[in-house]
């Protein structure tokens, strides 16, 4: 259950953290039931994110992988952002115990979903395969 | 920064006077009891002692104590042994509680494996065991009815005594885990007619790895680890003197300050339940009066547990957010699920849980640190922007 | 008056270091290893630093050490667990030996009980099994074998990495009691192939109530006492964190002074060896090469063990007439029957057991005092006064 | 196992303990295997006892009981010794632990046999059942 520094400090000061009254695209994923929502607020201007927010109910892992993830993606274009793995979120954040690498899923997911929404508001064309659930966030079939 | 231990229920602190009890077993008295030389017999001489100090505060005989390495063992002990009596009548059936520790529950899952059936009783909103279940559960093959004295999540305290009456009274075994109950109680094994009981000596400020395991004189006892001729047979390994000489003194003076003792943590426990209800949307789990002295089980409807655990160690609270031994899974406590409590407020549950060597300062500071925090995660939680939503829209209708 | 401890094998004095190093964890350093907040993982970190230090000295993986009680529990244990395992296959023999510890000898009897079929492999009169019986022992069901590493009475050595090839050859479980030897001897499970080892720290000068299981990686491990997750799910029970800390520690200098250690100790076993022959009628029980450095195991005909203890008690001499667990019980140890000895000279038995606290100063008192208390019982024996007269008849003819 | 110390005084000083070279009754019982064996020598002059002497195999409850079943005797008329029961013994040791009760009935066990040889020899009718092992010490059956 130790967390790395890096973990630790997301959690204690996570970056974009807030709502977005006017946002361009926002995703929601998770259940409560599980433990974990995320949702994230997207800004995008000519095809880049430039800002981002994120609401989470979760552990500190969950708070952590939200907070890096939006980091990761701020200032980046979309097809960029879209390529954002949970790999690439547990690595920035120096790793996650096992029970919690579902988190970085999560996060991976909230930013796609949110992609996807402005996708669909703004009636872009986009393979929505990129978007189904992984379902690897199994805690629900635990229940 | 200041540094505050509040989760007792996990395990204690081992006081001063049961460390300078058990030193000299650290040091000088180092032989084995099962020796018959002079550094042997020092040390059978104080387990025996222990032994019959326990068995006084317990209202048992000395002979029906025997010493193990802590209440799972007990607990995993007194199950086996149980049922070894009832298996010679064929017996097949067990009657527990759906809120038992996993030292229970786990040892019964297993037994279903292996063809036992097992009645796990609900409990009612505050978390006690309804009488008239256990009555109408109990049958011809029960070999055993194992509920605990006291819940380590929510602190609620069971009809221990109707219990055990009701036991005598149908035959069947009873067994108790009083891991949580020793210490802050008075437990008395005659008064309940228990016939087993386990508790832990790290839960009332003794050393962790050493418990008790209490059988009644004229039940077989069947060993669970067996080898040497260690207590009279029933339980192998070289005694671990030093931690039941610890664990008798921390039991006596558990027992001669519980009065004092219960009085300042229930005071204790009164302010910190009256402040947290102040908190919107937050709520008291488990019994308000038939709970531990030192217990304050709460949810907070919107935030997640851990998330909340870490942010009050980061102010130099350490509390919990369960049971130790669940902290870090992603299942929410069965004990706040038995309870009646829809996943997503058990997920955001949080353990206080008080000894005598907190005091009412701490308890300020507890209360403005969880305060600050609780907002802090409810500004930042979807659920909570959920929940408030729905408040409003119901407010304006 | 001068006491002088010789019953090491029993068990030791807790070393001043073990104990420093221990201390933190029964003051400061109090959290349960389970929580998540900062005195929980100070407490898990050491827990976890232990376990690498343990693993790092038998030549283990951290993930293949699981904490007990002691070296009963271990045993009872990997026993439970093989067999759980070949239960799978339909696999009901065990091979052990006639000279094991109770705690492996007792849980085979009951296991015959139930079933299984246990072959007890003879020892030769130096009490060393034999590779060409343990080979004709193994069969297609043979579930498990079970020898210890070195004996506690006589100190004889078996021959480990041979058995251990040959049961890995032929895959069969291999468990070996290696409490006797863990301190005293290097042991390194990959080299031993080793399945299943136990150990106890109050035998090498730590703490007692703590010891390991080592079970291999990839064997499923079936817990004998089960709840909390502790011990990645094998083994519930809030973890012993002082004694676990000590146990490493006291196994770190007993590695670190191995050599030095073993050179003194030989020196002292070879010089009571060579006095004690010098009494007539006695004998060195073991093997006078493979045996542990600091045993010493000695019959000597007409006198009886226990009244033998009791008068070098008188001097301050504490030894053992055996194992002791045994001590005090009828009947002769079964380990000098099993070398080949009668009932009548197996009565008449002691143990000294050497540390590196012991002194060479203190092998001469034993040496002179020994002398006296064996001539004065045999001056009051009847036995005695039968056997002199046999030799004084045998001389004459 | 804890001795009491009228049991460890015996042991560590017993009385009259030694052989006899021109005894009157000399009864020898217990044997070598059950780690226990008792030798009593008697003196016999005119119905009294007027010396004894012990040699004893065995644990230092054997030894003690031994050395106060003598001196119980010491100076008694036969009759008197005869009556002498293990349980006296055990008594006027201030007890034995469990396990070593049959000591004393070794101890009650080498008394009588001795005074029978004292019987035989001089030709003087007398109860053999009162003389026959009691089967107590059934340490024998555990081998
Ligand atoms: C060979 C052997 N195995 C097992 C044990 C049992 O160890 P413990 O007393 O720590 O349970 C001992 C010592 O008592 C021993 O010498
Ligand atoms: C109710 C209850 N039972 C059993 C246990 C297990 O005790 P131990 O950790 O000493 O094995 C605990 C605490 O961990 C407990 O709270």
């Amino acid at each position: 259950m130790a967390y790395s520094k890096k973990v630790m400090d997301h959690f204690a000061n996570p970056r974009n953290v807030g709502k977005m009254d006017n946002a361009d695209g926002v995703g929601e994923v998770g259940n409560a039931k599980c433990g974990d929502i995320m949702k994230v607020y997207l800004k995008v201007d000519d095809d880049i994110i430039t800002d981002v927010k994120f609401n989470t109910f979760g552990c500190a892992s969950a708070i952590a992988t939200s907070s890096i993830a939006t980091e990761m993606i701020k200032g980046k274009n979309l097809q960029e952002a879209l390529s954002l793995s949970n790999k690439a979120v547990v690595d920035a954040l120096d790793g996650l115990p096992p029970s919690k690498v579902h988190c970085s899923v999560l996060a991976e997911e909230a930013v796609k979903a949110a992609i996807s929404d402005y996708y669909i508001r703004n009636n872009i064309a986009h393979d929505s395969e990129l978007f189904k659930c992984t379902g690897c966030c199994n805690s629900c079939d635990n229940l | 920064m200041q540094r505050i231990y509040v989760d007792n229920a996990a395990t204690t602190a081992i006081s001063p006077e049961v460390l300078e009890a058990m030193m000299p077993f650290m040091q000088e008295v180092y032989g084995n009891p099962s020796s018959i030389h002079s550094f042997g017999q020092e040390a059978s001489a104080a387990l025996e002692k222990a032994r019959l100090e326990i068995a006084e505060i317990l209202g048992a005989k000395s002979k029906e104590i025997y010493f193990t390495s802590g209440g799972s063992e007990s607990d995993n002990w007194a199950i086996n042994a149980a049922l070894s009596i009832g298996a010679k009548r064929g017996k097949k059936h067990i009657v527990s509680s759906k809120i038992e520790h996993h030292a229970v529950l786990h040892v019964l899952k297993r037994l279903e494996k292996e063809g036992y059936e097992v009645t796990y009783l609900d409990v009612n909103g505050n978390g006690i065991v309804k009488l008239e279940d256990l009555k109408s559960a109990i049958r011809e093959d029960t070999a055993l009815v194992t509920i605990m004295y006291a819940n380590n999540e929510i602190g609620s305290i069971q009809p221990i005594t109707e219990i055990g009456a009701l036991c005598r009274e149908k035959g069947v075994l009873f067994h108790t885990d009083a891991v949580q109950a020793v210490g802050n109680l008075p437990v008395n094994v005659v008064e309940d007619n228990i016939d087993f009981l386990s508790l832990s000596a790290h839960k009332f400020h003794g050393p962790k790895g050493v418990g008790v395991l209490y059988c009644r004189t004229g039940l077989a006892l069947r060993g669970l680890i067996i080898g040497g001729a260690q207590e009279r047979g029933r339980r192998a390994g070289t005694e671990n003197v030093a931690a039941i000489v610890g664990m008798s003194a921390a039991l006596k003076q558990a027992k001669d300050n519980m009065q004092a003792n219960n009085i300042a943590l229930k005071k204790m426990q009164a302010k910190l339940i009256d402040e947290l209800l102040k908190i919107p949307r937050s709520r008291l789990n488990g019994d308000p009066i038939k709970r531990l002295p030192g217990n304050i089980s709460f949810c907070f409807e919107g935030i997640e547990g851990e998330a909340l655990l870490l942010s009050l160690d980061m102010v130099g609270i350490a509390a919990s957010s369960g049971s130790a031994c669940t902290s870090g899974s992603l299942d929410p406590s069965h004990v706040l699920l038995a309870i009646g409590l829809p996943h997503e407020i058990a997920h955001g549950s949080l353990r206080l849980s008080l000894s005598n060597f907190n005091t009412m300062e701490e308890m300020e500071y507890i209360i403005e640190n969880l305060k600050i925090i609780v907002k802090r995660l409810r500004d930042m939680s979807p659920v909570w922007e959920k929940l408030e939503k729905e408040a409003n829209t119901n407010g304006l209708q």
